[in-house]
């Protein structure tokens, strides 16, 4: 084994488990403030893509396309959370796992319409790289890395800094007893499903660059996302991007140092060990009780 | 069974599975294109996985998302034992069969000891772990490009070619599934199953070995679909790595949901419904997704319980007229000691050196005000939480590590604060349920179901829903079902809570009657007009610890209780 | 909506009832030749599918135009195998026993053909199929209806090794897509490079969703080989050559022919200039030398096409034109099966077609030799003919 | 300032509140008596507004409560510590605090200040745990970090769902003092339902004895006091009052 390659290895797995962990938080966000586990996370990701590469096409500028593609994926994102809220009486978190699955597949089928099979592309970044402690690191990895961390900083900002944003935690630490006090859950479960899929869509503009995107990657980007936030504790919104970041990194070295036949195994193994010796996720607090 | 359980009609209570059964024989009446054939056979073979699917899913309420692997797992091992090995297809099929179960099994153990969707979050993965390993191991198994060349099956000399005849062969399989799995899910191992689905804790109570039945059903599921899988390729002949992958294990469980689960019948709705959609929107071709995915949102928004849910269960059983004689306790045998219980939630400390003792015919209170511990000494009595520390004894045997369900098998039966009756049961089949909490089969749990029905006076609602009944009727089913499995010992929890005085008068006169039989009683209540007249001894708890245990007049004239009731200032007198 | 249509629509309800073969009308004389095309328009391999799907219909259409068969129209059938093999057994299914079809094209990908195998042997109907893998040929005795009418994964390899033998290149590493069509290439060059005196180094995988290969590149590099050969599809193909230029690998990467369409030279924009790719002569038609026998159906071709579907074909679509005209012209000489089969075993003799010139024989229903690709390397704009082809 | 009248609150098919009638009056402390299952606690939920009445008409400060959710009564002057306190375990006392104030967005973060000093200086004790998460808080300090939270809002109308709830009789008669001075300094008037009727008739100046889900028996808190019935009530007897 030719140990110095390893720094690429990790650089590699860094990168996109950073783009896990923002598709995580979308989970995260959602499932805390409204219990639903929303599988059309990785949609917003492929929109937020694709828009991006539609509105670059038609020569906007991406400082304009971006923001744009943002907002779609904002727009989405509320939409489904209506769409959500006139669920009928009954309905527990399987309907909403099935009626999210069945949003993920209609809103793929959408984008085969309007953008095709291809895979696309826009550029954001100028080609180019650095090398960092033995690894060559490309722009895009520095541009996703420093992004992720300032949705991060930003985020923590929101949630422990602003009036709304601790409203927010509030709610999904006691949303009853939030009521008590004028916050109106509706408006928060709005706002976690704007955010996701404002983050979940930011993603797909910092992934396609460098790594296309088709529209049928939503259903693969959101289970790797659900995996990071499963492994990162679901109940900790920045557990799910170290969540990422662990999966990445496992990823990065697993296809590096055992075999690139297992490239997605090793993400599942390690949620399958994670499942066994810590259900509650690596920064999760015990929710879950044990059947007696 | 004899005719006299509630199996009187067996025509009538097979009618539905018989008629679905002979719709599908019908089939080739119609059409014997082999197009249309092998559509329907694919969708038989659908059938097969969802009605299994339905069973963990719909029964047990444990989603499993990778269940297309075990479809896979039995299609693999016919293929690679029929070219590789030179196997035929028959002795192949046990062969899936097994290996599915036992992964099953190896999953099961660790996922289902948890709540919650612990199970669909370890199956998520299971497509991709099972592409990576055929995959590795492409040498013997045929990697991403598959099986090929598979062999037909064959009865002695005749291939099982013509698509009518391999119809009729796989019909015959879904037949003897459907009617085991439909006589399953109407026996009283369907009320348990439905019991977990909707409350396992109440299961538990009622001596329902949850983590071991879920466990089975996700072994009995996977057998299934590995049984589907290994008839698959003896037809399609071919098979590859993601032809059950993520997306099939997703379409069953959105043909069973959209069906409407825990109802056999909608799985099979589903498969049908689902399975014909596409050639319904041929007109839509491209849009298709984008119709298919609308359309599953909708149900799930509009009817959560699938079509099938539309229609309510009709149960299959009813109460018989035979009575069974009271059973009959030893007096003063001791049933329950409770020595220096202990419990603390985060700190805060719920339960503190309790102990008392409960003989067979003895009516034991405990009171004491909101907070004061008392539900939660009734936890740790019935094993629904675990003690920090302590023993209790039941019928003479230490039960302070063993699990609810054990406990409640020991002779321990009871009622919840908030009355906790399985919704999507019947009264009577509550009822039942508590009857058979020992989990034989046997006719006589029916027997003392429809005895314990006339007891506590729910004859004429013993075929309604709990939602169907009201808050006196419910109470008296939660009673009726903890001592309907002829428990030595009963915890009742609050039992008088809401009711008017008339109704207490009732469950007064019914705990005497009770007790009079040598029943142990704990009784939970804040109605002293239940509690004085009753109880042979009442302990009053306050802050988690005991003040007083002594006879009820004792107990009301002392002034610590009157303190712990009406707080320091209690100078109120009558 | 039309009369006709409401008929059709009603025809289509009773089938699903099944009542289908009630209404069934026996074939008249005036009823048109029925060929079939089950192809993976929608689903993972749609990016083959779709063009295939407007290939096919062109020639139909060119068929009609010219007046159908003796006198009589051509009607293409026409089922979605959405990329798996459960649809592909019933697409195939249904063409042949309600559309009664004379010959099935498709599926799109090698494992939709093996699940079709056993059927067309059954019901003894032609397939020509549009894929890589040589295992839908072989053994020929096994795969009597089949014909594999395009440039596979067996040719592509060996023109690579063509090209590295000229290039002096001794050692090669491979880096594949994890999915039959890259382990076909993986399995081929295994088989071949040995007989060349080329060595195979270092394999390495990925899955279609890899967003990241330079562990792959640089496990290669660290491996000393002279080249690598890149035998794979979608995105990831498009990472490797962006991965390649910013660790700055010198090592050339050469491209099998699953990357010779306009998606993957789009999205790889300059990271693959100067690096060789196999890819069939319709790409480069207009370099190619005007001896060259494939130029002028080649231009006819892509004219026609750009001109009805708005963007240049690719190979897959070559390969499924010159298919659909292979069965047109069969239909043409006999009368439907067995007699289209034997026609095409027998009479498909230096067939010159956009995509090579086709050969099958008894034995051999691969049909193109490895002439039929051309090594082309990536300039600013697209792709050129390498030098020692023109 | 509080009327209710023929009040009904339905859970699927059992009546948890049956036509009840009750007003708290501008100043007042009013105790809403009840054993478990009583229906007390369902009786202020739907004062405010966390559950919705099949039945009955709620009048806070002459406004029909109807029509509004939870958080418009809050910012209508109505604060309701729920039973079992429902502070934000997971956030600190501090966090806590300003969140009690959420329905006053206009509020300067001077004031906020001035207002979170006014809660700790009404429970000292909360001040030594500050930046602690309300969690780790003592049963007590709990109760007393919920009363405050809901002080933040300046409610005209402070209800409380049984505040002494598992908490020690030292810790209620503190928290009971604080009600009183509360009531008498600052002149909020306040409505508790609770089971201990000993904390509610102390300091409260009428009574309302509640029994399944009808008002059974109202008075003055000395007149209820004096009421063998109500000791009955809780330490047995056949029968009591009904009305």
């Amino acid at each position: 084994m030719d140990w110095d390659v390893i720094p690429q290895f990790l650089a590699g797995g860094l990168a996109i488990g950073a783009v896990y962990g923002l598709i995580g938080v979308g989970f995260s966000l959602i499932y805390n403030t409204s219990k639903v586990i929303n599988f059309a996370q990785g949609e917003f990701v492929v929109y937020g893509g694709l828009a991006t590469v539609s509105l670059t096409a038609a020569s906007l500028p991406t400082a304009v396309a971006i923001p744009l593609s943002l907002a779609a994926s904002v727009v989405l994102g509320g939409a489904l959370q209506s769409l959500l809220s006139t669920a009928r009486r009954g309905s527990n978190e399987l309907t909403y796992i099935m009626t999210t699955i069945g949003v993920a597949i209609a809103m793929q089928g959408l984008a085969q319409h309007i953008w095709g099979t291809d895979f696309k592309t826009f550029a954001l970044y100028s080609d180019g790289t650095i090398r960092l402690m033995g690894a060559t690191v490309n722009y895009g990895t520095i541009t996703t890395l420093l992004a992720t961390s300032t949705v991060c900083a930003l985020l923590w900002v929101f949630l422990y800094r602003t009036m709304i944003g601790k409203a927010m935690r509030a709610c999904a630490n006691d949303s009853r007893a939030a009521q008590t006090i004028g916050i109106r859950p509706r408006r928060m479960v709005l706002l976690a499903y704007v955010a996701s899929a404002g983050i979940g869509g930011l993603a797909g503009i910092l992934i396609t660059p460098s790594q296309m995107m088709s529209y049928d990657n939503g259903v693969p980007l959101a289970i790797k996302g659900f995996t990071a936030a499963i492994v990162g504790g679901l109940a900790n919104p920045f557990g799910a991007v170290v969540g990422g970041v662990v999966l990445g990194l496992l990823e990065g070295l697993g296809v590096g140092l055992i075999s690139s036949d297992l490239q997605n195994a090793y993400a599942f193994l390690s949620l399958l060990v994670i499942l066994l010796v810590r259900p509650q996720g690596l920064f999760g607090r015990a929710a879950a009780g044990s059947a007696r | 069974m004899s005719k006299t359980s509630g199996w009187s009609g067996v025509g009538v209570r097979q009618a539905p599975v018989l008629g679905i059964l002979a719709a599908f024989a019908a089939i080739p009446a119609m059409s014997q294109d082999a197009y249309v054939l092998g559509v329907w056979t694919f969708l038989l073979l659908n059938i097969l996985v969802v009605i299994g699917l339905d069973l963990l899913l719909g029964y047990a309420g444990q989603l499993s998302l990778g269940h297309g692997i075990f479809v896979a797992i039995g299609a693999y091992a016919s293929g690679l034992l029929t070219t590789k090995a030179g196997w035929s297809g028959w002795a192949a099929m046990p062969v899936g069969t097994i290996a599915a179960s036992l992964l099953a099994a190896a999953v099961a153990v660790p996922t289902l000891r948890l709540r919650g969707y612990y199970l669909a979050l370890a199956t998520l993965g299971f497509p991709v772990l099972f592409d990576a390993m055929i995959r590795v191991t492409s040498q013997w198994s045929g990697g991403s490009s598959g099986v090929i060349s598979i062999p037909r099956l064959r009865l002695g000399g005749y291939i099982l070619r013509d698509p009518l005849v391999y119809y009729y062969l796989v019909l015959g399989v879904v037949a003897v599934v459907l009617i085991v799995l439909w006589n399953l899910a109407g026996s009283r191992l369907g009320l348990k199953l439905r019991a977990i689905h909707a409350d396992e804790t109440a299961a538990s109570a009622r001596g329902i070995n949850v983590v071991f039945l879920k466990a089975s059903v996700f072994v009995a599921s996977a057998a299934i679909a590995a049984l589907s899988g290994s008839l698959y390729v003896h037809n399609v002949q071919f098979v590859a790595p993601d032809t059950f992958g993520l997306n099939y294990s997703l379409i069953l469980v959105i043909m069973l949901v959209v069906g409407g689960m825990g109802r056999i019948w909608g799985g099979i709705l589903g498969v049908v419904l689902l399975g014909w959609m596409p050639e319904l929107l041929r007109e839509a071709a491209t849009w298709q997704p984008v119709i298919f995915g609308s359309i599953l949102a909708t149900i799930m928004l509009f009817a959560p319980n699938g079509l099938a849910g539309v229609v309510r269960r009709r149960s299959f059983f009813a109460p018989v007229t035979r009575k069974v004689p009271n059973t009959t306790f030893h007096r003063d045998e001791r049933v329950l000691t409770v020595n220096e219980i202990e419990k603390a939630f985060g700190g805060v400390q719920a339960v503190t050196g309790l102990s008392f003792h409960v003989d067979a015919g003895e009516i034991k209170s405990i009171i004491g005000p909101n907070g004061a511990g008392k539900s939660t000494a009734l936890a740790l009595i019935s094993g629904a939480i675990a003690t920090d520390g302590g023993t209790i004894k039941l019928c003479g045997q230490s039960v302070e590590t063993a699990p609810a369900f054990k406990r409640a098998q020991l002779g321990l039966g009871r009622t919840f604060q908030h009355a906790r009756l399985i919704p999507t049961l019947t009264v009577y089949e509550n009822i039942l349920l508590g009857a058979s909490v020992l989990g034989s089969a046997t006719q006589r749990d029916e027997h003392q179901a429809s005895h314990v029905l006339q007891q506590v006076g729910l004859e004429h609602v013993a075929q309604h829903y709990p939602d169907q009944t009201n808050q006196y009727e419910r109470r008296l089913t939660e009673i009726g079902t903890a001592f309907a499995g002829n428990p030595r010992l009963l915890l009742l929890d609050e039992p008088g809570a809401g009711l008017s005085s008339a109704d207490i008068e009732q469950l007064a006169s019914l705990l005497r009657e009770l007790k009079a039989n040598g029943r142990a009683i704990v009784l939970v209540d804040h109605i002293m007009s239940l509690v004085l007249p009753l109880s042979d001894s009442v302990l009053v708890l306050n802050s988690g610890m005991p003040i007083i245990d002594s006879d009820p007049k004792t107990v009301i004239s002392d002034p610590k209780v009157r303190l712990a009731y009406l707080g320091e200032s209690g100078d109120v007198h009558a | 909506m039309t009369k006709q249509h409401h008929v059709r629509s009603a025809r289509r309800l009773l089938a699903v009832l099944g009542l289908g073969v009630i209404i069934a009308q026996p074939a008249s004389a005036e009823e048109p030749y029925k060929i079939g095309a089950m192809l993976d328009v929608t689903g993972g391999a749609s990016f083959l599918g779709k063009p295939e799907q407007n290939a096919v219909m062109l020639a139909v259409d060119e068929g009609n135009q010219a007046g159908g068969i003796r006198g009589r129209k051509i009607e293409l059938m026409f089922e979605d195998t959405k990329s798996t093999e459960t649809d592909t057994v019933l697409a195939a299914r249904k063409l042949i026993n309600q559309s009664k079809v004379l010959a099935l094209i498709g599926p799109s990908r090698t494992g939709g053909a093996m699940a079709a195998i056993p059927i067309v042997n059954e019901a003894e109907v032609a397939l020509l199929c549009p894929v890589s893998g040589i295992g839908v040929v072989q053994p020929i005795v096994e795969r009597k209806w089949v014909f594999r009418p395009g440039q596979g994964g067996d040719l592509s390899v060996a023109k690579v090794l063509d090209y590295a033998k000229r290039a002096g290149w001794k050692k090669l590493g491979i880096l594949y897509s994890a999915d039959a069509y890259g382990e076909d290439g993986r399995d081929n060059l295994r088989k071949l490079a040995p007989g060349v005196g080329v060595s195979l180094d270092r394999e390495e995988s990925f899955p279609a969703n890899s967003t990241d290969l330079k562990s792959q590149l640089a496990k290669l590099k660290s491996a000393g080989v002279d080249a690598i050969f890149m035998h794979g599809l979608g995105a990831p193909s498009v990472i490797v050559y962006k991965n390649a230029r910013e660790l700055g690998l010198a090592t050339p990467i050469i491209s099998g022919h699953g990357q010779a369409n306009s998606a993957f030279r789009d999205a790889v924009g300059d990271a693959v200039i100067g690096q060789p790719i196999v890819g069939a002569p319709v790409l480069v038609w207009n370099e190619l030398p005007n001896t060259h026998p494939q130029k002028k159906a080649a231009e006819a071709f892509v004219t026609k096409y750009r001109a009805r579907y708005g963007t240049a074909p690719d190979m897959f679509a070559g390969i499924a034109y010159d298919s659909a005209n292979m069965v047109l012209q069969a239909i043409r000489e006999t009368n439907g099966d067995p007699q289209i089969r034997d026609w095409l075993e027998n009479n498909v003799k230096n067939h010159v077609g956009i995509t090579g010139i086709f050969n099958f024989t008894p034995q051999d229903h691969a049909g193109l030799r490895s002439d039929a690709l051309v090594m082309m390397i990536a300039d600013k704009d697209g792709w050129r003919l390498a030098d020692y082809e023109k | 300032m509080l009327d209710v009248k023929g009040l009904q609150v339905r859970y699927g098919t059992v009546l948890g509140v049956d036509g009840l009638d009750l007003h708290v009056n501008q100043g007042e402390i009013v105790v809403l008596i009840g054993a478990n299952g009583a229906g007390k606690s369902s009786t202020v939920n739907a004062i405010a507004g966390l559950v919705r009445p099949v039945a009955g008409l709620i009048k806070f400060r002459d406004a029909d409560m109807g029509k509004l959710d939870a958080a418009a009564r809050v910012e209508h002057g109505m604060a309701l510590v729920i039973e079992g306190r429902g502070v934000f375990s997971e956030m600190t006392v501090r966090e806590n605090l300003e969140l009690g104030a959420y329905s006053r967005p206009a509020i300067r973060s001077a004031a906020l200040r001035r207002a979170a000093d006014h809660a700790i200086a009404m429970f000292p004790r909360l001040g030594d745990r500050f930046d602690q998460a309300a969690g780790t808080l003592s049963g007590g300090e709990q109760q007393m970090l919920a009363i405050a939270r809901a002080l933040m809002s300046s409610p005209k109308l402070l209800v409380l769902d049984e505040p002494s709830l598992g908490l020690a009789p030292r810790i209620v008669d503190e928290i009971a003092e604080r009600l009183t001075l509360l009531s008498s300094e600052e002149g909020v008037t306040i409505l508790i339902a609770e089971q201990n009727a000993s904390l509610g008739l102390d300091i409260a100046k009428r009574g309302y004895i509640l029994q399944n889900g009808r008002i059974a028996l109202e008075g003055t808190a000395p007149e209820l006091h004096s009421n063998t019935d109500l000791i009955r009530f809780y330490l047995g007897g056949q029968s009591y009052v009904r009305t």
